[in-house]
């Protein structure tokens, strides 16, 4: 059981470390949150399941903690990402489709 | 223990130099909560868990959401 | 280097209560002023806490039997530190809105061009 | 020339301090008030969080005059913002996306519930009063930012802060009505390590949660309603 906790908390910690890797290497804002957000919670999910794994007594508390993240991580990747685009930063040169004005045109 | 310490202290200075010399109003506001998440967790290596949950609920929330509705009352950039 | 590893947490509060000085004195901005006001503060908070700590020592809370009360860490800078934080962040509020006005009525926060504040 | 005497007082402020923390050793044992409370204070008050201890009963009084601290700057606070009163120019607010809309219609009560527990359970594990005020006032940053438009009336959060601060004076004033000093303990101190134990600890944790988290919601509530005026 313990073997299979420290298992998770590797891989959390290594898509942790890919999430980093990813928003160092990528070239705009956008592509930057998504990289955050998409590793950054699977590996903070894994790493606080793997946590309560180990430590039988604290699952539960760990479990609510793990939701609790699973919740707020994309909504407030999201509030990000929407203000960044409100704010018209401009996407990367090579990026190849932008639907903003489709999805927003109808409230303008 | 202590090399953890001692990197979170480096880091801590390092962000509360960015925010002493940082033009932008809101940057710097992002480095001082920083600077009071460090601290928070400083508090907690230091054994003091009621001091380490005050700070990181005030240090990063409350104080954050101060400034960053002032800044945005006032000019952003420092002249 | 013996210092050094020894003292880790007063040179951390040290350089906050300096670089939060250093705002305070030089920096013209207001807001930065008030910024270098709780950098201060949490250079001071620092630097009561560790001065509590006592080495090997648990956190002051009986959370299950078998503690020892000897080797636990004091709990009379941390119960000030406490209140402290939260007087703090009222007293922020307070200057951040009398910042606020000062915007208002001048319209800048430069703390050169306002007559009343030259020192 | 100002930078340079600012400079020069800065480094004979750090001298200073540096020689004075350096004789100051770290981490050992000595002479201190602390040994008290912690060797009687689980038999004296009942609360095994000490620090919950020494802030509400060993140093209570002070925490009286900090909480009122905390309501003459809140009381500041609203003076300063009433004193000019700018004409209302409803600028649009633009309403949050609909993600963020749900989600922090998710997450208010839930954080509400952790500053709940936070505050309840102070006398038990590490938290209380402040913190869990602190948190509670977190939550309504979160709606204030994420709902914009939704309010909590302000004579709710000033009753709040007023039922608090009372509270806290009627628990301290009832021991000196029984003959005995301002906030004695005169609740039975129950068994330590159980919920309903440690005799007014909990009751006074709850009054100050009550304060100082309506109390910071206000202040927040101030910031916002006087930026959403702002004419453009």
């Amino acid at each position: 059981m313990e073997i299979f906790g420290m298992i998770l908390i590797g891989i959390g910690a290594a898509f942790l470390l890919i999430g980093s890797i990813g928003i160092y290497r990528m070239p705009d804002v956008y592509n930057r949150i998504q990289a955050g957000t998409k590793c950054t919670t699977l590996g903070s999910f894994l790493t606080i399941i793997g946590v309560g794994v180990v430590q039988p007594d604290w699952f539960w508390k760990t479990l609510i903690i793990a939701l609790f993240v699973l919740v707020s991580n994309p909504v407030s990747s999201h509030a990000l990402g929407r203000a960044s685009r409100k704010k018209r930063i401009s996407l990367y040169d090579k990026s190849v489709v932008d639907k903003t004005d489709e999805f927003t045109g109808q409230q303008k | 223990m202590e090399i953890i310490a001692g990197i979170l202290v480096l880091l801590m200075i390092a962000s509360a130099i960015a925010a002493a010399s940082f033009q932008d109003l809101m940057n710097a506001v992002i480095a001082s909560c920083i600077v009071s998440l460090l601290a928070a967790l400083l508090f907690y290596l230091l054994q003091a868990p009621d001091v380490a949950m005050a700070e990181a609920a005030i240090g990063a929330a409350l104080v954050t959401g101060i400034f960053v509705i002032a800044v945005k009352r006032t000019k952003r950039f420092e002249e | 280097m013996n210092f050094l590893s020894e003292y880790t947490y007063y040179i951390g509060a040290f350089s906050l209560i300096i670089i939060g000085l250093y705002i305070i004195l030089v920096k013209k901005n207001l807001m930065k002023v008030i910024i270098g006001f709780s950098i201060f503060d949490t250079g001071i908070y620092l630097f009561l806490i560790a001065v509590g700590y006592l080495r090997e020592g648990t956190a002051p809370v009986f959370s299950k039997p078998g503690l020892d009360a000897g080797k636990m860490v004091d709990p009379v800078p941390q119960a000030l530190v406490l209140t402290a934080i939260v007087i703090g962040v009222a007293v922020l509020a307070l200057a951040v809105i009398l910042a606020i006005k000062i915007y208002a009525h001048y319209g800048t926060l430069n703390l050169r061009k306002i007559k009343e504040q030259r020192w | 020339m100002r930078k340079l005497i600012s400079i020069i007082l800065l480094g004979m402020v750090a001298t200073g301090l540096f020689m004075s923390i350096s004789q100051i050793p770290f981490g050992e044992p000595g002479e201190r008030i602390g040994d008290h409370f912690i060797n009687q204070g689980v038999n004296e008050t009942g609360a095994t969080n000490i620090v919950a201890a020494v802030v509400v009963s060993y140093r209570g009084f002070d925490t009286l005059g900090e909480v009122s601290v905390l309501f003459t700057a809140a009381m500041g606070l609203g003076a300063v913002i009433g004193l000019v009163r700018r004409k209302k120019t409803h600028t649009p607010i633009e309403p949050a996306s609909l993600i963020v809309y749900t989600g922090c219609r998710f997450l208010f009560p839930v954080i509400l519930l952790v500053g709940t527990y936070i505050v309840i359970h102070g006398h038990l594990t590490p938290g209380g009063g402040f913190q869990g005020g602190a948190v509670i006032a977190s939550a309504f940053l979160l709606m204030y930012l994420g709902c914009r438009g939704k309010r909590i009336r302000e004579n709710l959060s000033r009753g709040l802060e007023s039922l608090g601060g009372l509270l806290f004076i009627l628990l301290g004033v009832t021991g000196l009505v029984i003959g005995r000093d301002f906030l004695f303990s005169f609740l039975p101190e129950g068994e330590a390590g159980n919920l309903i134990s440690a005799g007014i600890i909990p009751l006074i944790y709850m009054a100050v949660g009550l304060k100082v988290g309506s109390e910071l919601t206000g202040i927040i509530d101030h910031l916002i309603e006087d930026t959403d005026e702002l004419p453009e």
